[in-house]
Formats: C-alpha cells, structure tokens, sequence
C-alpha cells in the first residue's frame, strides 16, 4: 500500500502556484473532500486542470469562489458563472481546449511524449498560436503536452496495495491524469482488499498518497 | 409534435442498425424517443461510456454528458476519456448529431462561443464533427427569424467542412460540395418558405416532403 | 453480438497484398488459428504489422515461412531466423521499429491523429526520413499513424455482444490493433455470457466478426 | 560466483525499496536472485504487466518480455502495450537495467544490431534507455578481451547520452558530464587492470573496493 495521507499531511504539500490536475467531468469522479482540503489551505494563484469548471459549489468550482486560481485549463466552462466571470474581469486566464485534444495532451505529458497532431481544431482559434504540421499531406495540429505538479484522483476502488480502478463513468480524465503528475494524491471513494489484475485501471506505482479521513 | 419533436423524429429516421452514435445536448437528446422498434443503436457518451441508457434517478456513478445521471445498457462499458476520443476522433463513431449556433454552406459549424456574450467552451463538440463519419446538425431553422444557414459562418468555428446534414423543423438539407441542396420539406411548409429563411443559397432539384411527417 | 464468422468466410476476407494488424508478442495473444487460416488461403504480398516475427511456425512466423510476406513491420526478428534469412536475401522489407513507438504508431492510426513526437529513436537509424520537430527546445521524431485493412485479434475472452477482454499478457498490442483497423476479426480464446462493463477493454462495437470453428 | 553472478549482485544494490524496474533479457535477468531480504522491487516487464513474479512451469497464459511463462505477484496488474511504454517512456520506471554490444563515455549505448551480421530489432530497449530515470549497463567489461567501454560508440545506437551506470565484473563506472567516473574496482583486480581493459578514458579519483564483493 502506498503512504496514507491524513488531511493535515496533504496540506502540507500544497503551496502557492502549483500545478494541479483534478479529476472528473462535471464533479463526476472529482475527489471533493481534497478540493475542500485545498479550499481551507487557502493557497493561492493554482493553475488547474480539468475537464470543465464544476459548478458553482462543487468540484473545481469551489476554487474559484474562493479565488485560488490564476488560470484554467479546460474544455467548458459553461456551468459554472463564476469562471466566466472572473475571465470576462480578467481576475483570471482561461485555456479552452477541445476535449480530447486535452486529453491527449495530458497523455503525452504522462507518457513522455512531445506532444500529438490532431485535426481537431484546425482552422479555428484552437490553431492560435501552434505549430500546423503536414503528414501525408494533411494538415494537423500540434498539440503539446501538459504535465503537473499533483493530480487528485477521485472516483476511485482502492486496494490494498493501492491499485485504482474507476466507479462506473467517474474514471475518465483519472487514469491520464495519474500518469501525468509529480504527485498522485487518491480519495478513495471504497476501498477493496484487491483488485483483480485484469481489471487494474491505474497500477499502484503510479499512486503517491491515499487520504485516508480522520474520524 | 413542436419543432424541436419534429427534427428529433426525422433524424432518428438517419440512423442505421448497428450504428455507433454520440448525442449533443439538446435537441440531439431528443432523438432516441423517436427510434423504430428494433433498431439496435449503440449511444456513446463522451464522458466515458459505450451503451449510454435512458436517464435515472437512482443512486449512480453514472453520468452522461451532460453530468445528468443515466445508465448503462447490457453489453455497455466505461472507458476513459482517451479511449472515449480515440473512438470519437478515430472515426469509430458512426454519427454524431449537434446542435448549432450557425451552420454555412461549406459545411462548417459554429456551436460553441458567442464572443463578449457567452464562453461556454467547445467540450467535445470539436472532437466529434471532425471525427465522426456522419456530421448531423439538430437546429431551428432560424433563430427568432433570423436564418442560422448561412452562406459563410460569422461566429467562431466548431470545424470547418465537416457537416453533412443539416435537420431543421423546415427541411432537410445535404451539404455538398457544389453546396447546400434541399432534399426534403416538411408538409407545413413550401419550398419559396425554405428558401427565404435560408441565407445561404439552396439548390434546389428534386425536393420531397419530409419523411416519417 | 458481433457476425460470427467460419474459417470460409474469413478466407473469403482475405486477398493478396493485404495490410494486416496481428495482436501478439512473441505469439502470447496471437490467434494461431486465424494464422493458419492465412497460410491456408495462400494469399500474398501481405503487409504484416505486428510486434515481432514470431517463431518459425508459429505466430506470424508461419507466414513467412509460407512465403506470403512482402513487408513486415515489427520492433523485433531475432526469434525467427526465416525473417533475418528473408530480409538479407532482399525477399522480403523489414521495417524496425522502437516498441513504444510501433505500439504509438498503431494508436495514432486509430485515434485519427496525424501522429506523435518522441524522443525514441533520436541520434540513430530510426531517425531516417523522419521530420524532426521541436517542442519547448527539444527535439522529438514525428512518428506518423499506422492502419490496417485488418487486424487479427488474441487473446480473447468474448462475451455475447462481442466486448472484449483478454487473458493475462495477451492483451499487448491486442486492444491498439482492433482500434487501427477496417476490419477487426477475433479468435476468441475464451467466450463468456457477460463482462462486467468496469472490465472490458475493447468495446463491441469496434469488433466486426468472432470466428466460429467448425465442429 | 561468476561474472554474471557479480555483475547481478552489485546491481541489486542499486535498486531502492520501492522501485519500479524493468530488466532486459540476459544478466539482467539474474538481478532479482541478489535482493536483500525485506527490499520490495516492484519488476515492469514491457509486454504488459506490473508486479512480474519468477518463471513457472505451468500453464498459463502470462509471459515475461523474452516469452517465458511466469507469474504476477500480488498487487499486480496486466496492461496494454501503449500503457506499458506510458509507463516506460514517461519516466515512471526508476531504474532499467539493460544488456549492451557497446557502451561509451558519453553514456551512448549500442545494443541491437551488428550491421550485415546480426540484426534482432531494438524491442523495446529504445525507449527504456530514453525513458528510464536511470539506466543501467549491466556487461562484461570486454568482449573475450575485446573492450566493449569506449570513447565513442562505433555500432548503431540504441540511444545517445542517456546510460547512468556500468556495472560489469570488474568495476562499477558512472557516467557524468566530464566523462566516466571509475567507482569501483572488484576485489581481483586493480585499477590499472581496468584501465587497460577500457578503451575510453577513465577519470579515477576516490575509486572504492566493489561493495557486496
């Protein structure tokens, strides 16, 4: 099992300026009781990374009520108003980037890549500012990859050796995410004795820390 | 049946046996009610599910795309969101049917941002027209009168050139490369009617009523 | 459930000059079967794309011994002496390939991307007729995208839809394939009613026939 | 105990509590015999599986990167290709321990092909050497007296610039920016013995008796 994490433990490793990757889509899979922790750390100017903005109470979007982010990366941030706003009064940058460009991206940052080309986004601001390169004469676009900090995983059955599979649709941007960051920290939504090896989405060298609740 | 029933009807007339289809919000999540007894589709969610099923209110760790809960048909499966665009954008997805903001007779879609007003994002929305093989668009003919088929988008793009049919409560209209032809006019309606909520220019050759109408 | 097919009609798939995907490393997940269905057919001027070269016979090392190859393509030949003897008599191309960059390859063909950047291969042979690109200040190989006509799937348990998981190390390059190519054909190794949906790997729908053998 | 012996001994003093390991075919191989009690390696073979466990006679449908039937230990988990090389060229692997035809003091490495004599392909080795956070040559010090440590690789490279270590029987050499740092020397040789042994220069500064020997 990898090193259980206690609330305190975990908010000793946040800083200002990090990095941080946080699972889910629309808070589906995002790990809230580590987003609670890092709202009550009170760090500040985080450059976040998931699929939308979460809601206004819920998910990343509470980072944002409280004004802990300098910049989003992300596909939608439709759901959440207070993103919006804060971008619209340059409080805060915002990267909109096509779903599954970044997916890959986050990919590549974990599987050491230089980046991907994909069609997606060709001759739309998405293109701005990247590189356009020709395969077999079709255009694609370069897409480069994103690496953090820390990732929080959510969704996840942990075992006991601290192998991570996924509740239903909770898994999506989890296991890229968990190959894509210096520190792996899991909340474990259920906790297993072990995880058939044929079902392990994530392998345990890749989880850093579990947190494990205070009673 | 309104007109967001009507497209809702015609499109699901689109889809095949078989077929591997990925549902926008909207009007697109309209479609399924429609589809004939025994027609097999198999849904996708980009989110990460291959079998998509109707909505719930149970207790689930299942959501659509829309963050709604769902559920999961026999034979579905979860995937991650790579796998989820590697089907999307690798071409393994049969249809996609999305709504609109602005579609124009090059077969380009705009559908995710009005600038200065609304940044919602483009979610999965670039992925699936550039990646699927059938391009649908679901949309009103006009907005409040004001014709959404143009002969050249004014909003930022979703893609460009990708759109194959476009499903309105009008018409249905093919893109082409010479351009936009009419190939089907709902009975409440006439021909000079499409045509004049229609900025973009329509060929016109053999036109039919709309079918299942 | 997917098509089920007999050993005529996959034969009748088959036809001289064909690109085929074969899961496998080594022969673990190769579906010897279809193989030999293969050999019997006599096709030829096959585009092998597979891991390595198999065994002289067994895997898709009995295609060459058969003398149905024009080109493999594969990150590995040293276990089968046919395919070094073949290439050196200039009977057959060989291309090599770094294995993540083959597997990276397979993906990118199947995920619609133009291809990926690594730094595999950099500052030797495999960098030849490659474009070099750069990405924040280093250098990466643009490895373009593989597809296939076919592929030729092991390794599987199948169940009554045609979703897909596989037994142990038979997964390799299994999954990647059935993703790259036109047609997708599977030698099921096992079949069962149901896989829990959390477990399977490749969905039905990308599985387009599951050879029946004939009592 | 023999060279192989040596060399297997003194890497697995390399190795940390912890670690994630991947270990090419050959003395590699003979790592995971020289652990000491309590140390927990966990050992990635490339075709697709993490906690690889020792060779087995039986049955089974689990082969390790040569092909040999083996076992997974527990915790463990099979994965695909694509993940397998993720882990291996992301730099999730903390050590990888590899074979070598040529290793030089610029920490290139020539592993795979004897052009016009012997060409088996890179497998996977290209991408551990590029990968790995820390590679390891693990290597008679020559070949039948031939030097196999040179100043400049002359075989085709596996990779250029990415050895950290070269262990063989003889000495325990590292790589740095200024060249190659001799470590180590075993117990039956002198340092001037590996230094004539060696064709590229050696810095020799604090060299230290070969630990474990």
């Amino acid at each position: 099992m990898k090193a259980e994490i206690s609330a305190k433990e975990f908010k000793n490793l946040l800083k200002d300026g990090l990095t941080i990757m946080v699972g889910g889509f629309l808070t589906n899979g995002t790990p809230e009781k580590l987003v609670d922790l890092v709202v009550e750390s009170k760090v500040k100017d985080l450059v976040i990374i998931c699929n939308d903005g979460g809601y206004e109470n819920a998910g990343v979007g509470k980072l944002f009520t409280n004004n802990q982010v300098k910049k989003l990366i992300a596909s939608h941030i439709g759901t959440n108003p207070v993103v919006g706003d804060l971008m619209q009064e340059g409080e805060i940058e915002v990267e909109l980037l096509p779903q599954g460009s970044l997916a890959e991206k986050i990919r590549a940052g974990g599987a050491g890549l230089g980046g991907i080309l994909t069609p997606t986004g060709l001759d739309t601001v998405v293109q701005n500012g990247k590189q356009i390169i020709e395969v077999q004469g079709k255009r694609y676009l370069l897409e480069e990859p994103l690496t953090a900090d820390m990732a929080l995983i959510g969704g996840a059955v942990v075992d006991k050796y601290g192998n991570l599979r996924y509740l239903q649709t909770t898994r999506n941007f989890n296991p890229i995410m968990a190959l894509a960051s210096d520190k792996v920290v899991v909340e474990p939504f259920e906790t297993v004795d072990e995880i058939d090896p044929e079902c392990v989405i994530t392998p345990y060298p890749l989880v850093d820390y579990v947190y494990r609740e205070e009673k | 049946m309104d007109e967001k029933q009507i497209i809702a009807k015609r499109i699901a007339m689109e889809l095949q046996d078989g077929n591997l289809v990925n549902l926008g919000i909207g009007i697109p999540g309209l479609v399924p009610n429609y589809l004939e007894e025994g027609k097999k589709i198999v849904f996708q969610a980009e989110n990460g599910v291959v079998g998509l099923g109707p909505l719930t209110d149970e207790d689930t760790y299942l959501v659509n795309a829309s963050g709604m809960k769902a559920t999961i048909l026999p034979g579905g499966a979860y995937i991650d969101s790579l796998l989820s665009f590697s089907l999307i954008r690798g071409g393994h997805i049969d249809v996609t049917v999305l709504g609109a903001l602005e579609v124009d007779a090059e077969g380009s879609l705009a559908s995710w941002i009005i600038p200065g007003k609304k940044v919602p994002g483009m979610g999965g929305a670039m992925d699936l027209v550039m990646g699927a093989r059938k391009v649908i668009i679901a949309t009103t003919h006009t907005n409040k009168g004001k014709p959404k088929i143009l002969s050249k988008c004014t909003l930022p793009l979703t893609a460009a050139h990708q759109v194959d049919l476009i499903v309105t409560e009008m018409a249905v209209i093919s893109v082409e490369p010479d351009g936009l032809h009419l190939l089907e006019v709902h009975p409440d309606y006439s021909v000079d009617d499409v045509v004049n909520a229609t900025e973009a220019k329509l060929i016109v050759e053999k036109v039919e009523t709309m079918k299942g109408m």
